[in-house]
């Protein structure tokens, strides 16, 4: 059993890592980074699912008989989009944020909140 | 810093995967947009350094919970790699037996992306161009519409003179390799994301070494806004077209006489879309990040 | 026979870029300071990179592979060099003194 | 043409954002923008009498029968959310030229109208699929819209709000995709009607149950059910006015269609009653949910903040409903969220017009509002007599509805926690009229907000009484809808 | 052959990798990232062949690119925020 999962479980450590600074990185940006291993594991993950043993990329080719699975390639490519869509969007806000309060550690953010 | 070597890693283990197209992705945005991105904003909002580790018990129990079920999860999975998964037997089998003859090209990724769920595809595009309307609703200057003054602008690297001339050789280079890339899409890896991709990064390469002002004076933001909502028309367009020739949103077969003929028609002229969309909307986002920094930064 | 000479040659070059390159991040791992380790890596990268990629396009032989490495190969040989240049410069006009006893934190 | 009404229904909107963002000039754009939300509720208008007349529509995009391309497909369900949907979106477009004069500078309005296209084109999207990858795609279009509209506020923690909802709502929608990779990995499909024919045989299976869970939590996460729901009070707090309306009145709604979506049509009603509690931990959640908030809306000083988390409470009702697990439970879900969505509709778009005012929606403000502003404010009662549940409103029929289902089965305690949750809802009402009627407003006596704001509300809150008392329409389709997911779809 | 050189490219990513959390200088981590992408442009050009897909080719040229660009990038951000920082001082 473990040989066959293995890659699975270090998609799934991966992605806890990347869940984790999400959770408990204080600064706007790193949390994003943390976003962003989220994400990308979860990428691997679907990738890892549309691998076949002794298959080849799913491009035509003389002499290949066994393809890996097109259809994750296509999702993951979408939700890389959305991924870097997302991204883009939150920078954005870090930059607004930034400018508004002066800082981009959560908890500075909250006590200027209070403050006024 | 340490995202760029993330990126690239992420990408050489799609390569492992035969994840070509995923691989091609993900290098131009895992490695280049991404950590552009990330500059851009550090830039504006300063590096600003400081370990404070927030209930760290409880966020590392949660954690741990998730990792945990998503383990369960796998424990039911067919094992890595196996051919005869569900995965692949059901409806990726037919992607592969069939889309060949069915679409007639031989890069199975874009038929399934450009044809059978070319849906997904325009939501896609969509979702680039909700992220530029975004950002530009984000971080278009209000009332202090301030030009960037040229001094600064061309203060940006003058030091680097070798940097300078070589980069302008490679510039057309990289436009070239993008078409490229746009065009051969249905022989190998590539297509319009991919290519849109690397077409802004040239972009925005000159804007770097140039300064900001000359490039926008170049390539102008309101062209491009244009451009980018033009791409997604031109994306459903073929849809509504499809709607006219009396069969169903997006099915391009009636597009010529020949359905095969036909769907080559509908693929390229949404992969050009897709491709203006994605162009259009990287090198807008730039633009408003670097205008905001320099803009802010003679603000102070 | 061709063949062989090309099989012989082309491992050939595999070979010594694989060594190449390893010597180079052995520099970049062990020399003391920035402008060192820039050096190991400037200069080993070129050749190895040539090695390697010489080595692959005789193995490719005549055809549109062989091309598209040539063109990742021109495009490396002149990116690397302007690379590292850029950056050596930055490093310098980032107060950071070359040959130093102690390394100089920014 | 009207074989092409289920994509029509998306295209439309989704279409019209990048034509709006070419016409740059902000009153082109509100015309525009209202031309097609008015298109899209007459195609969802037809679209519930075709399913009515001809049953489930089936629509595979580009040609591509079901499991191999995407595949549209509205049942009775999917034509009641997005009649709801695009009515709401279509009510509150006309009254967001007036309302986004103060809020929005003006240069960044046109911007506002397309973003706000592209938010009701990924909700309807969202409804409208058969296939759940198309969901997330959809789900991303509509979140990331939502996030760049809250964070037009006006006032800087709009910013903040937003990116605690950015980073919330992606984890959500990571966590989405993760349950639909498992699920693809178990069953090499994506479309949703092929999922529930393959997942029966698959019950058993560790990863089904995991795909189930992450599903569940992801969409609750975009639900803000109860301990999920920390992002919401901020969000609706801080956006501009006509936004929250927007989103309290639809954004809720479609998490609540996905959850239902979800646990009836794909997994089925028997599968989660197999592997865990859900209904209990519904129920449960649910009741505490609407303690809690209500509780806390007592105290709110912002009166936005209050309805934000009433409406916490109020998802918790419908969540009771799939939690009581009888038909005539999710009936009263249903219902529920036709009638929430007009409830909040009004009384968000009555805080827009008091917003558009005062600048803000301070309780402060409320004082003798009754003599300044009377019809925003009998609006107001009405949407608050709705909230309640007092009869002749919406929100006496959901009310009776989810009380009948605790009845048929017999659970007592649960009437009478739901009756004392309205005592709660009466609470924070009362506390507005009470200022609004009986406390002398100080400063000088403001006419009434603008009859482009006005009216729009008032067609809400009439909509309120109407449905009270002529509640064929919703209940005809609600209970249709209940049967057929409980039938295990026709 | 191939494998030896694949093998060999990657434990100088490694090497890389170290480089780059050791530190010490940004600068340092500069090269080392550089120094990672032309070695990955590399790798992915032996696995191609090393798998009999020459389309792997494009990706590699991709990097190549990309690398580049990124390393401008990094560049022009410290420059900047060094001015930045000379600024206030």
């Amino acid at each position: 059993m473990l040989p066959e999962l293995y890659n699975y479980w270090v998609v799934i450590v991966l992605m806890m890592i990347g869940f984790y600074i999400v959770i408990v990185q204080g600064n706007l940006i790193k949390k994003l980074i943390g976003l962003n291993i989220f994400q990308t594991s979860v990428f691997i993950f679907y990738i890892s699912v549309g691998k076949v043993e002794g298959g080849s990329a799913p491009i035509l080719a003389e002499g290949v008989s066994v393809y890996s699975n097109p259809l994750p390639h296509v999702l993951i490519l979408t939700a890389i989009v959305v991924g870097i869509a997302t991204m883009a969007l939150a920078l954005a806000l870090v930059v607004r944020i930034k400018n508004a309060y002066g800082t981009v550690e959560e908890e500075e953010l909250q006590e200027r909140d209070l403050r006024c | 810093m340490l995202a760029g070597i993330y990126g690239l890693l992420s990408a050489s283990f799609f390569v492992s995967m035969d994840a070509v197209d995923v691989a091609f992705t993900e290098a131009a945005v895992g490695a280049g947009v991404f950590p552009l991105l990330m500059l851009t904003a550090l830039t504006v909002a300063g590096r600003y350094e400081q370990t404070v580790h927030r209930r760290p018990r409880a966020a590392f129990f949660l954690v741990l919970v998730t990792g945990a079920l998503m383990i369960v999860g796998t424990l039911d999975m067919p094992a890595f790699g196996s051919l005869d998964a569900p995965a692949h037997t059901h409806v990726a089998a037919r992607y592969i037996e069939l889309s060949p003859t069915e679409i007639g090209i031989p890069n199975m990724v874009t038929s399934v992306l450009a044809d059978y769920r070319a849906f997904d595809t325009l939501g896609e595009v969509v979702v680039v161009f909700t992220a530029v309307v975004g950002v530009l609703i984000m971080l278009t200057p209000g009332e202090q519409r301030q030009q960037p003054s040229p001094a600064n602008a061309v203060e940006t690297m003058r030091s680097h003179m070798i940097l300078r001339v070589v980069s302008k050789m490679l510039i057309p280079l990289m436009l070239l390799f993008a078409l490229y890339v746009q065009f051969h899409g249905e022989y190998g890896p590539g297509g319009g994301f991919q290519a849109g991709v690397i077409f802004a990064a040239a972009i925005i390469l000159y804007a770097m070494l140039f300064g900001l002002v000359k490039a926008q004076a170049a390539i102008k933001p309101s062209i491009l806004r244009l451009l980018a909502a033009f791409g997604v028309l031109l994306y459903g367009g073929v849809g509504v077209v499809s709607f006219l020739t009396g069969v169903n949103y997006l099915d391009y077969s009636r597009l010529a006489t020949d359905p095969v003929v036909g769907r080559h028609i509908g693929i390229f002229s949404i992969e050009l879309g897709v491709g203006i969309t994605v162009a259009a909307a990287m090198i807008l986002i730039f633009y408003a990040f670097a205008g905001y920094a320099t803009g802010r930064a003679e603000a102070e | 026979m061709l063949a062989d000479i090309v099989a012989v040659l082309s491992s050939a070059c595999l070979l010594l870029g694989a060594f190449l390159i390893i010597s180079g991040a052995v520099g970049v791992l062990r020399f003391p300071d920035f402008f060192t380790r820039m050096h190991a890596a400037g200069v080993t990268e070129t050749l190895a990179t040539t090695l390697i990629l010489l080595g692959l396009m005789l193995l490719a032989g005549w055809s549109i592979m062989s091309f598209k490495l040539l063109l990742i190969l021109l495009f490396i040989l002149i990116t690397s060099p302007v690379a590292s240049h850029a950056l050596t410069k930055a490093a310098l006009h980032g107060k950071l003194q070359p040959l130093v006893d102690e390394k100089n934190e920014r | 043409m009207l074989s092409h009404l289920p994509i029509l229904q998306v295209i439309v909107p989704l279409l019209a954002a990048p034509a709006c963002l070419l016409l740059d000039r902000a009153r082109a754009a509100w015309l525009f923008a209202c031309m097609a939300s008015f298109i899209s509720v007459v195609i969802s208008g037809l679209l519930v009498f075709q399913v009515h007349q001809f049953g489930v529509l089936s629509y595979s995009l580009g040609g591509w029968d079901a499991p191999w391309g995407i595949e549209y497909r509205i049942d009775l369900l999917s034509a009641y959310v997005l009649l709801i949907v695009s009515g709401i979106g279509a009510l509150m477009i006309l009254a967001a030229d007036t309302a986004i004069r103060i809020e929005i500078p003006s240069e960044r309005q046109p911007l506002f109208y397309v973003l706000y296209l592209l938010c009701l084109a990924g909700l309807l999207g969202i409804v409208a699929t058969g296939d759940i990858f198309n969901v997330f795609v959809f789900l991303e279009i509509s979140s990331l819209a939502t996030y760049a509209l809250i964070a037009q506020g006006r006032d800087r923690r709009a910013l903040w709000a937003a990116y605690q909802y950015l980073i919330v709502g992606t984890i959500g929608a990571t966590f989405i995709l993760i349950g639909i990779g498992f699920l693809y990995s178990l069953t090499g499909t994506l479309n949703m009607q092929d999922l529930a024919n393959r997942l029966p045989a698959l019950e058993s299976s560790a990863t089904a149950f995991t795909a189930f869970a992450f599903l569940m939590v992801g969409v609750c996460l975009k639900l803000a059910l109860f301990p999920l729901h920390l992002w919401l009070p901020n969000a609706y707090a801080y956006a501009p006015s006509i936004v929250t309306a927007f989103l309290a009145a639809t954004a809720t709604k479609v998490a609540v269609y996905l959850l239902i979506r979800f646990h009836f049509s794909v997994f089925g009603v028997g599968f989660a009653a197999s592997v865990l509690p859900l209904h209990s931990i519904f129920l449960v959640l649910g009741l505490v949910g609407v303690f809690v908030a209500s509780l806390v809306a007592i105290q709110q000083p912002n009166v936005k903040r209050l309805f934000a988390y009433s409406s916490v409470a109020q998802i918790g009702y419908m969540i009771i409903g799939i939690g009581i697990g009888t038909v005539t439970g999710l009936q009263a879900t249903l219902l529920h969220l036709f009638n929430h969505a007009l409830m909040k509709g009004a009384l968000f778009l009555a805080l827009a017009a008091i917003v558009f005012r005062f600048g803000s929606a301070d309780i402060r403000h409320f004082a003798g509002l009754g003599q300044r502003m009377p019809w925003t404010m009998a609006i107001i009662v009405i949407g608050g007599l709705s909230l309640i549940g007092v009869p002749g409103t919406v929100g006496f029929i959901s009310k009776w509805y989810l009380i009948l289902a605790a009845f048929e089965r017999d659970w007592w305690p649960l009437i009478i926690a739901v009756l004392l949750g309205s005592l709660l809802a009466v609470i924070y009402i009362w506390r507005l009229i009470e200022v609004a009627y009986f406390r002398e407003g100080e400063g000088e006596s403001r006419g009434e907000a603008p009859l482009s704001l006005l009216i729009p509300t008032a067609i809400l809150a009439l909509a309120n009484i109407y449905f009270g008392i002529d509640t064929r329409l919703p209940v005809y389709l609600s209970d249709s809808a209940a049967q057929m997911l409980f039938g295990g779809g026709p | 052959m191939l494998i030896a050189c694949a093998v060999a490219i990657l434990v100088v990513m490694v090497m890389a990798i170290i480089r780059a959390l050791l530190g010490p200088t940004i600068y340092d981590r500069i090269l080392a990232v550089n120094l990672f992408g032309t070695k990955t442009v590399l790798l992915i050009a032996v696995i191609g062949f090393l798998f009999g897909r020459p389309d792997f080719l494009d990706i590699a040229l991709v990097y190549a690119l990309i690398n580049f660009i990124s390393v401008v990038g990094v560049l022009r951000y410290f420059e900047y925020s060094h001015r930045e920082e000379g600024g206030s001082l």
